[in-house]
């Protein structure tokens, strides 16, 4: 069977699960739903796996390859069609294997609910979307599958329809995104103002010339990049007002970027993420936690040959990366809802991905994704296990103590905690590590802010996590009687899952780890320029995967984490109270944390309601008030009034009319006689 | 044998005479042959649009089709019948909307159902005859007479301020059209001929072809409708009963696009490109402050109405960014963009009013405040109104994306200002839209009325789902209304070259 | 005496007449005066002009007017019976029902 | 001497056998009406079924009469003073069409009331007698005579209700402006006689060829044209149209819309176009000025009318400013539609008013529109073609309406100079078309009082039935009509 047609059955597979489960689900009952679209989707892992194994050990050739022509006219051919190499390879394995493993965990965890056959259809219709999007060849595809994800993460958040907040939330979760869309959709116009072309393939050619224009003249050309642009004749630019000069690149960078916020939640676009944790557990880990929220990293990996020549843009993903990861991470330490602490741990880890872009580490960044995807799922997973345990009781403070109860959900949630903080040998560490490094290599605008960030967010990462594993796990049970008397480890369907994404979130690290970073995995998918190899030194220090995991063990990164851990358990488990005098002594910043630096208040005060208001303006003032009565009405009054007035001429007295007649008479010739003369 | 028969001149006086027959025969008292021989009808038409589309051939861009007979000699006024790609898809949309407007009328008309029916066949055989018309003075004939069976259908089966609204609607539509048919009696009598072809071919100083543009831009903005002249829709939209809204929106907007095309840009191209930029500036407006005042509405459909209006906005945005377009490319696709999104904005606003026209049937309120949560009884509907509702927000894989895309990334091309300005439709769009399902459809049941309601019956299942079907197909894939519509396209941007020579060297396009 | 004087008279007398309908305003009666002395003025004109053309046209032209004014006279008057039945009057001010 | 007696005798007989045969319709017509004026004294029924027979019976035969003799070429008769062309029959079988249909509408209408039934119908008789000559007059003297004998006729009718205080004051109205009005183009005519010394209007056109237009001569145009435009009903001599339109008996303002304006543009084509070719310029910018004010005044006041019979009289006026336009253009096409222009207005104007007496329940006449409520519901049928008359005065296609509209704009526009007549005609046109939908509104929107079906005598129903079929059929096809006006000034 040809790669082609394995891409085909990969990414339609989970379609038809969708597809029967949405509209045949009634008949086919629960079981055989779950059966269908699990066994579809299991389908799209293997042959995803298989994939990637040709792509990881015998390095298969890219293949682009068009499945029928969307729209083509005149010269404009817009296709869909399937683009196939290393990236790619990886994030549908990552995106098949998590699916698949929600999708088990899933009939544990939804099995009480009646809208069951549509919830398995909704995580497979997001499987298919998101493979769409990962594996599309071209522009159109990219953002269908871009805008399709961000639709059935509208429909999962608000699965619970009933509930005000769940419906507010996807709401709002759709209309950020679309914010970011909106620069997104310009950022793609200007690839066709600039490359005449909505396909990948002629963008990275001309990017590639471009590389090879600057590789070749390095060092003669001062100014590298633009030079180098304007050899392939990529030097246009746009000035928004008189005086100001953009280079297109650059636009075209920022507003994909832009896009890419809205997708990965990044300051000031995160604001959705936090909230969709209304939708349930499962497809949090599956969605916002795993795949969909990377989405945004990925498109800009993608884009690396393009970004690459932009440092202004580059500066940009650094910062905003830099302040998502710290700031976000300060947030996770004052949240008592478990999975919100999780929520904000995802967008602080996303955070140090996009950092890595900024950076041109593109490989780590995608290799943090990578990692963070098994974790950050087993985390979220364990969570759910926990919340169902407790009946849905989703605040720490009514936790504690599940340890015993609980032995599955508390070994792999230890797991997924030691991953997400970065010890070394764990996965989150290899790629946690090379980011942190290559940040320090960096010299780009804002790197050394970006710096101090991710160093400090190491600390801060560990400190909620083992915040929150102690306060579920350890400590005294304070839940109420009943709860307490049937806690119970959760069933299979949901135990094994966890089991599952422990394996790849203890090992998959060392595993791949040196071809990711520093062999050249990625070297067909991504492209850095020399000066920005800021992962070259990394070879030097890596030596191996075992190497480079004891050599962790000496670097400033780990003791900061040891830090945090234990600043943690002295705060939590040691001597609680401890926290209480912190949490006074440091009162406003803690509300400041606790109400998210008023970010949601901002928006919902001057965006929704603003626009609103403008709205209701525009209709009474301009529609109503002056088109309509100050115009049409007005006009059509106007007349009436004039012709009640003339109506008066016609008095009714005979004479009356008699002089009318004279004057017109008179009128007449005097005005022949007037032109005559 | 096929290629034989008169089929344009069947689509626009089946419809007719069936009209009439409705009304003169059966009528109200024998309904039931009055609905029997409407949808008989009906159906027939929509397998003689599907017969115009085989018989279509499309390649070479001109009129097909063509019919010719003498009328008026003495003032060289001929029936003269032609269809070329920008026409037979609206015809098709046509036949497709005037059988869902009658399905849906059998179950929402409850007085005068007869007269109702010979209404919308009357509707639509003049719609058609508007699309086929090859002659000026045919063309207007249909173009006003059409709005007879509107102002009758608004003004009798329309809500409590129905006379307002109808009456606005007739004075502000015939208000445009009087002067266009000045400048087109004004053409004909100079060149001797109303053939539409010919006009196109006449060549005008700078000064007439202001005039006449004006005369034009005056019947077709209004039709279409642009802001500022738009004000009747809203109101129209709320009174009318729903298959009213449905054909409004679905097909006599699109006649102002429609004419556009026809008249405004080949006959007078240079005046046009000499104030492309005003209608352009009119589109962007009413893309985002439209925009903004859908997401104030408080009633169904009145907010669909301004949505339309919106969505409008790019039609004419990308008919007229071809101006400022060097590249046949470009300006072919902010052309296809203008097409689909007049195409798929019939079915969509269709989808949507039928939509609305189910709750009202069975609240009897078009308020978003009376609503809630009404998906839980009625989650088929549900589903499909969030389709319908998402399509309405350009979401990518339905048709109503197509359209936005082309226009945007065409205008990207000219100015990334226009772009910005017209990617807002991306927010504001999903916002009005989400936030119109959210209140309306979301949530926990509203009071036990809303709790109580029954899912749509298999008649309006008919019509959601084939609506919902095409929208789909269209969204998913394009090309064949692409193919069908291409020649034509760029055997318009040919037209649109300056008709004045010596501009003509500078390549004014 | 010149043809201008005739035509002068002739105008007088025309001006005079309608003056007459204008600021008439109590009895119909007065009114078919006026209108009677319209014609005559006409006349007047005419035989002045056929004098002066010396063509015997204007004068047959006026036979004829003065028979049509006849008839005109009798329709008058019979339309005045029929006001005086229905109004008990004949005054022009009361003549307002009809009017805007 | 006896054999020059016979000599001259046989020679004047024989003369006069062979020339009578043009103007045979206006002799039967004038003996025919007049027997039947004897008939009728004698006649004791009451509803004098037999006159009204009779009188259509005269109008069928007069009709078919003036087919027969319809001429192919023009020739001046009787000294001059008879024209007998296309035009003028073309005049005259479409004054006795309108004529017969008129007498359809007035005889239910009658009935009803205690009006003078034989005297009624043969005034009509009488009065398309004076049309007939009118149209064919092609001496000042007879277009004179043929005006007044109309007229007469005319103010009797008005006063026909001798019970109705309404009837009578507009009849004196009518009768005193209408006497103003010929005295004025008396007085305007004894000028041209003066200055050009003739009164036929070939001799005045010779006249107006060889030497230019005198200053008294255009000071005696004026009166003229006024005396035209008062009969058209052009502002400002239009004073008497709402008030006579109003008062008069409906089946007499039926009349009165429709054959004598017809008439009275036969009268302006012999006068203005065969006379006073000359002086083109002077009239038509005289005529410039009436129709804008009537189109501009006529529109306008009739948006404030709630009483349908004014706001039908305001709308003739507004009508008469369009009609005017082709008037204006100054040349066959413009004349050709402005004849469309008045024939259909003639019979859209019939059905107009037909459809008042068709509503009207017994004694009482429909004088509000409020009174038309609810018609298209109690009868869908006669709501529909009411409507389409109503639609056809707005100009809307496909009636026939429409097509005057663009013939007398396209006139228009073909004269350099006067496009902004035709963009006026245009704009005012829109007021047309909004008072038209508010009646449109009340036939078909507003409830009905009463659902009793209307019940209306076959004649009533046929009359409307015709007028208003015909305003769609030729809406549908107006050429014909159009080649009918046009062949009647292939010799101009």
């Amino acid at each position: 069977m040809s790669i082609f047609n394995q891409l085909l059955i990969i990414a339609f597979a989970p379609l038809l699960g969708a597809l029967l489960a949405g509209f045949f689900g009634k008949k086919l009952g629960k079981t055989w739903s779950h059966r269908l679209t699990i066994g579809l989707v299991a389908v799209s892992f293997v042959l995803s796996l298989k994939v990637f194994l040709s792509y990881f050990y015998g390095d298969a050739e890219p293949l682009n390859q068009t499945l029928y022509h969307w729209a083509s006219f005149a010269n404009i051919n817009i296709q869909v069609g399937f683009l196939m190499d290393s990236l790619t390879a990886m994030m549908i394995v990552v995106v098949t294997f998590v699916s698949l493993m929600v999708h088990i965990y899933s009939i544990g965890y939804m099995h009480h609910d009646d809208g069951y056959q549509r919830f398995f259809s909704y995580i497979s219709l997001f499987t298919f979307s998101m493979l769409m999007l990962v594996m599309a060849n071209n522009f159109l595809q990219l953002f269908f599958g871009w805008e399709a994800v961000g639709v059935v993460s509208y429909l999962l958040i608000g699965f619970w329809f009933k509930k005000d907040t769940a419906i507010f939330a996807n709401m709002k979760a759709f209309l950020v995104n679309r914010v970011g869309d909106f620069g997104f959709l310009l950022g793609i116009g200007g690839i066709l103002y600039l490359f005449g072309s909505l396909d990948y393939a002629p963008v990275f050619e001309k990017m590639q010339q471009a590389k090879a224009m600057q590789e070749s003249a390095q060092g003669a050309l001062s100014n590298g990049e633009v030079s180098a642009l304007a050899a392939v004749g990529l030097e246009k630019s746009f000035s928004p007002w008189s005086g100001v000069e953009w280079s297109a690149i650059t636009f075209i960078c920022i507003c994909l970027f832009i896009g890419a916020m809205g997708k990965s939640a990044q300051v000031p676009l995160h604001v959705w993420l936090p909230d969709s944790m209304e939708g349930p557990t499962p497809i949090s880990a599956l969605i916002h936690a795993a795949t969909m929220v990377t989405a945004g990293v990925f498109m800009v990996a993608r884009m690396s040959p393009l970004f690459e020549f932009s440092e202004t843009a580059l500066a940009m993903v650094t910062v905003i990366g830099a302040i998502t990861a710290l700031f976000m991470g300060l947030i996770g330490i004052v949240q008592n809802d478990i999975k919100r602490i999780v929520a904000y741990s995802t967008l602080s880890q996303l955070g140090y991905m996009v950092v890595a872009l900024g950076v041109s580490a593109y490989s780590a960044a995608v290799f943090h994704l990578f990692t963070h995807a098994f974790f950050k799922a087993l985390l979220f997973l364990a969570a759910g296990s926990v919340i169902i345990a407790m009946h849905h009781e989703q605040d720490l403070r009514k936790m504690g103590g599940l340890k015993k109860q609980m032995p599955i959900t508390y070994w792999t949630s230890v797991i997924g905690t030691l991953a997400l903080i970065g010890t070394p040998f764990f996965a989150g560490f290899y790629s946690k590590d090379a980011i942190i490094s290559a940040v320090a290599e960096a010299d780009g605008w804002g790197s050394s802010f970006a710096y101090f960030a991710v160093m400090a967010g190491v600390v801060v990462t560990a400190l909620y996590s083992v915040r929150m594993l102690l306060l579920v796990f350890h400590g005294q049970p304070s839940m109420d009687k009943q709860t307490a008397s049937h806690l119970h480890e959760s069933p299979k369907v949901i135990t094994y899952p966890l089991l599952l994404l422990a394996i790849p979130s203890l090992a998959i690290g060392w595993v791949t780890a040196e071809s990711m970073l520093i062999g050249n995995y990625f070297s067909d998918a991504i492209m850095v320029l020399k000066e920005h190899d800021t992962l070259a030194p990394l070879q030097e220090i890596f030596g191996s995967a075992w190497a480079f995991a004891l050599h962790g063990f000496v670097t400033p990164v780990f003791w900061l984490l040891v830090l945090g851990a234990a600043l943690a358990w002295l705060a939590f488990a040691y001597k609680p109270q401890i926290a209480e005098i912190v949490a006074k002594t440091l009162a406003p910043i803690r509300k400041l944390l606790q109400n998210k630096y008023y970010f949601d208040e901002f928006n919902q005060k001057v965006f929704a309601k603003g626009s609103v208001n403008l709205g209701k303006f525009f209709w009474r003032y301009g529609d109503k008030a002056i088109i309509d009565d100050g115009i049409v009405n007005a006009s059509a009054r106007s007349v009436a009034k004039v012709a009640g007035k003339a109506r008066k001429l016609q008095t009714g007295y005979l004479y009356h009319y008699a002089l009318v007649m004279l004057i017109g008479v008179v009128a007449l010739i005097g005005y022949l006689f007037i032109k005559q003369a | 044998m096929l290629t034989q028969i008169p089929i344009l001149s069947l689509l626009i006086w089946l419809p007719l005479i069936g009209g009439f027959l409705v009304l003169f025969g059966p009528g109200d008292k024998l309904l039931v042959w009055s609905q029997r021989i409407s949808i008989f009808v009906s159906i027939l038409i929509l397998l003689l649009s599907g017969l115009l589309l085989y018989m279509f051939n499309g390649a070479s861009g001109e009129m097909e089709l063509s019919e010719v007979a003498q009328w008026i000699p003495s003032l060289n006024i001929n029936y003269s019948l032609g269809v070329d790609g920008i026409a037979v898809p609206l015809i098709v949309l046509t036949g497709f909307i005037n059988l869902l407007v009658i399905i849906g009328a059998i179950g929402s008309i409850k007085f005068r159902r007869a007269q109702y029916f010979s209404a919308t066949l009357v509707l639509t055989g003049l719609m058609n005859g508007v699309f086929a018309a090859q002659d000026a003075i045919l063309f207007y004939v249909f173009w006003e007479a059409m709005l007879i069976p509107m102002f009758l259908m608004i003004g009798v089966w329309g809500g409590p301020n129905r006379i307002y609204a109808t009456i606005k609607f007739f004075l502000f539509t015939f208000f445009g059209s009087i002067f266009m048919l000045v400048a087109l009696i004004y053409m004909g009598s100079s060149i001797g001929s109303f053939n539409i072809a010919d006009m196109q071919k006449m060549p005008l100083s700078l000064l007439e072809q202001t005039w006449i543009f004006v005369a034009f831009v005056a019947a077709f903005a209004v039709k279409i409708p642009m802001v500022p002249v738009h004000t009747w829709l809203p109101d129209a939209h709320v009174e009318a009963p729903t298959g009213g809204s449905v054909i409004l929106a679905a097909i006599m907007l699109k006649m102002g696009g429609y004419g556009f095309l026809r008249f405004a840009l080949p006959i007078t191209p240079d005046a046009a490109s000499e104030y492309a930029w005003l209608l352009i500036a009119f589109s962007l407006v009413a893309i985002a402050y439209i925009g903004f005042v859908a997401l104030a509405q408080q009633d169904m459909k009145k907010l669909i109405a301004y949505s339309s209006i919106a969505h409008m906005g790019f039609v004419t945005l990308g008919t007229f960014i071809i101006f400022n377009l060097a590249s046949v490319d470009i300006s072919s696709m902010a052309l296809q963009g203008a097409m689909i999104q007049m195409i798929s904005h019939g079915l969509i606003s269709g989808a949507l009013f039928f939509s609305i026209g189910v709750l009202y049937d069975r609240v009897h309120s078009r308020n978003i405040a009376d609503y809630g949560g009404v998906i839980n009884s009625m989650p088929i509907f549900g589903a499909l109104m969030m389709l319908f509702v998402l399509a309405n927000a350009g979401l990518p894989g339905t048709s109503g994306f197509i359209g936005e895309f082309f226009v945007i990334l065409a205008s990207f091309q000219t100015d990334w200002r226009i772009a910005l300005v017209a990617a807002t439709t991306l927010i504001l769009g999903a916002a009005y839209s989400l936030w119109l399902y959210k209140r309306v459809i979301f949530g926990k049941p509203l009071n036990d009325t809303i709790e109580r309601l029954e899912d749509i019956n298999s008649r309006e299942k008919v019509i959601l789902f084939s609506l919902a079907i095409l929208i789909l197909a269209l969204g998913i894939f394009p090309q064949p209304l692409i193919e069908i519509m291409q020649p034509s396209l760029e055997v318009l941007l040919e037209l649109t070259d300056s008709k004045i020579v010596e501009v003509a060297v500078g390549g004014a396009h | 005496m010149s043809l201008t004087h005739y035509l002068i008279v002739g105008a007088i007398l025309f001006a005079i007449s309608v003056v007459g309908i204008v600021v008439n305003r109590k009895n119909v009666i007065t009114l078919l005066m006026c209108i009677e002395l319209m014609l005559l003025a006409v006349n007047t004109n005419f035989i002045a002009f056929s004098r002066y053309l010396d063509d015997a046209t204007g004068q047959i032209f006026v036979f004829f007017i003065l028979t049509v004014a006849a008839a005109e006279a009798a329709i008058g008057l019979a339309i005045l019976v029929v006001l005086f039945r229905t109004h008990r009057n004949i005054e022009i001010d009361k003549l307002e029902e009809l009017k805007g | 001497m006896d054999i020059n007696l016979v000599a001259v005798a046989s020679q004047a007989l024989n003369q006069v056998s062979h020339d009578f045969w043009p103007i045979m319709p206006e002799l039967f017509l004038l003996t025919a009406a007049s027997i039947v004026l004897i008939l009728d004294v004698f006649s004791t029924d009451l509803d004098r079924k037999l006159t009204y027979n009779l009188s259509q019976f005269i109008l069928l035969v007069t009709g078919i009469m003036i087919v027969f003799q319809f001429p192919s070429s023009q020739d001046f008769l009787y000294h001059r003073h008879f024209i007998h062309d296309p035009l003028s029959a073309t005049l005259k079988i479409s004054m006795v069409v309108l004529t017969g249909i008129a007498l359809m509408f007035a005889r239910p209408y009658i009935l009803q009331r205690r009006i003078l039934r034989g005297e009624y119908y043969l005034l009509h008789l009488f009065a398309l007698l004076g049309m007939m000559l009118l149209v064919s007059g092609s001496s000042l003297l007879s277009l004179y005579l043929g005006l007044e004998l109309m007229s007469l006729c005319l103010y009797a009718l008005v006063a026909m209700n001798r019970r109705e205080k309404l009837s009578a004051e507009a009849a004196v109205k009518y009768f005193v402006m209408g006497a103003i009005a010929s005295g004025f183009i008396l007085y305007g005519i004894s000028f041209v006689y003066g200055v050009t010394g003739k009164i036929h209007v070939a001799d005045i056109a010779a006249f107006l060829n060889d030497n230019e237009a005198s200053l008294t001569l255009r000071f005696a145009l004026v009166f003229i044209v006024t005396g035209l435009a008062f009969k058209f009903g052009a502002v400002p001599f239009q004073m008497w149209v709402p008030d006579v339109y109003h008062g008069a008996p409906t089946s007499t303002t039926v009349f009165l819309a429709s054959a004598p304006k017809v008439a009275a543009f036969g009268l302006a084509i012999r006068i203005l176009v065969f006379g006073f070719a000359g002086a083109l310029i002077d009239w038509q910018s005289l005529l410039i000025i009436l129709a804008v004010l009537s189109m501009v005044v006529g529109n306008l006041v009739a948006l404030a009318q709630t009483n349908i019979k004014r706001l039908l009289a305001y709308s003739a006026i507004a009508h008469i400013g369009y009609f005017l336009l082709g008037f204006i253009a100054g040349n066959t096409q413009g004349y050709t539609a402005s004849l469309f222009y008045i024939l259909t207005y003639a019979i859209t104007s019939l059905g107009g008013f037909g459809c008042l007496i068709y509503m009207a329940k017994g004694q009482q006449e429909v004088s509000q529109i409020d009174d038309l409520k609810g018609l298209g519901q109690r009868n869908p049928w006669a709501g529909l073609l009411v409507s389409f008359l109503f639609l056809s005065m707005a100009g809307l296609p496909p009636f026939v309406g429409f097509w005057a509209k663009l013939e007398v704009i396209k006139a228009v526009l073909n004269v350099d100079g006067l496009i902004w007549l035709a963009l006026v005609a245009a704009f005012m046109s829109i007021i047309g078309l909004f008072y038209y939908l508010k009646v449109v509104k009340v036939i078909f929107f507003d409830k009905a009082e009463n659902d009793t079906r209307i019940r209306a005598e076959r004649s009533l129903r046929l009359g409307l039935g015709i007028t208003s079929i015909s305003v769609i059929a030729l809406g549908l096809f107006p050429s014909q009509l159009l080649e009918f006006c046009k062949q009647a000034f292939q010799y101009i």
